[in-house]
């Protein structure tokens, strides 16, 4: 339950910035949702800006900051959604 | 209760959807279609591109069909279609469509239904104007994290 | 904005009322259709049958389509159709369908011509039971005896 | 204004009650929507139990029971709805 790498999935404007749909990233301290967010922050700057206001998926379902990720899980940024 | 939903590449076809929700014990069916603008703000709006998380977005909208069938019981049909790719103006980007035994539940849900779907599909729209793209956000969701209500 | 009104023998297809009210400015199209049940409370319906003032029918519909015109607007298009003589169990009775901008107007449009429709066009129904035919009326109206609101 | 002799159409249950699809009738006192109304209780009496549900439309207008009626105004007898 702590650290690891993790891949996370960018659509919309943070695949844009990311310049790819999706980045690994190395999480050092608590292995939660909050915990991958703030390792993207530091690893993939071209998405801090667009991380305080995007939502966390992990496998399928929003979650809140504290929710526990394991290796395995699908992990994706949702930032502010445009459909309708 | 009928439960249909679909991202697609395809062309919306509001009648189709308007079937998929007949029932015998329906007297009403409400529907709404979204259709891309010709402008946005003043800007000319060429065409739309919508992005979708599909597997995620496919299980959101089975979601927000349950969420219909716990809060209007009687609704006896919920059909939601949303289009992915490139959409031209005047083409359908949504559909919602509701049966129910009478209007009051169908009109209610078709509303509650297109309005949850705004907050939690994960859907992304660019714009492409007269002179660049912009992804549009909808209007700010009153914070909520975590899952659909 | 755009009006159209009909009553007709004929079947109704939605998607013809739909692309009625079609506009290149309108985002949003909310539709609400009626449709012939086969119970009402608990008694089965064989088909109904729908007997019209047609004139003042015809003349009802603009004026339902005017009153919405001044209370939203921005609405682009308003289109009301509703069939008269026999009408099978799961064929539409009515189509009201509006366009506008955003969705709040046209949802809001839309459950206030149908109500509006309900309290004010003069049509009768025949509801043809398993065993027997009533006339079928609407709840009861807030007393007025005047005008449309 | 007063008095004359008047056709009335009659729809749905009121044309059935009725037995026709219009009927004349005879007002003696002021010519208005509710004399008409008064005067067909009278002479039709198989129409007095629909008359106080029924509203009165002249020339595809409804109207109030002291709104006045003219010689060819087209009257009609509008029983509670049921379209939709």
């Amino acid at each position: 339950m702590t650290g690891g790498t993790f891949e996370v999935l960018l659509f919309g404007p943070a695949r844009e910035a990311a310049g790819g749909d999706r980045v690994s990233v190395e999480v050092d301290g608590p292995a939660t949702a909050g915990g991958v967010v703030a390792a993207l922050e530091r690893a993939h700057p071209a998405l801090a800006p667009l991380l305080p206001r995007a939502r966390v998926a992990v496998n399928r379902c929003y979650v809140e900051a504290g929710t526990p990720v394991e290796s395995g899980d699908e992990i994706a940024i949702i930032p502010p959604v445009g459909g309708g | 209760m009928r439960l249909r939903v679909e991202i697609t590449e395809a062309p919306l076809r509001p009648e189709a959807w308007i079937e998929e929700v007949a029932d015998p014990s329906a007297g009403a069916v409400a529907t709404f279609v979204g259709v891309t603008r010709n402008s946005f703000r003043g800007k000319g709006v060429r065409y739309l591109e919508y992005e979708a998380y599909r597997p995620m977005a496919e299980r959101a909208l089975e979601r927000i069909g349950m969420e219909i069938a716990a809060r209007w019981p009687p609704v006896t049909g919920v059909a939601i279609a949303h289009r992915v790719g490139r959409v031209e103006v005047g083409e359908a980007s949504v559909v919602v469509a509701i049966s129910a035994p009478h209007r009051a539940e169908a009109l209610a849900a078709c509303e509650f239904g297109i309005g949850l779907l705004k907050r939690e599909l994960p859907i992304w729209k660019r714009e492409v104007l007269e002179g660049g793209a912009v992804w549009r956000e909808n209007e700010a969701t009153p914070g909520r994290g975590g899952e659909p209500p």
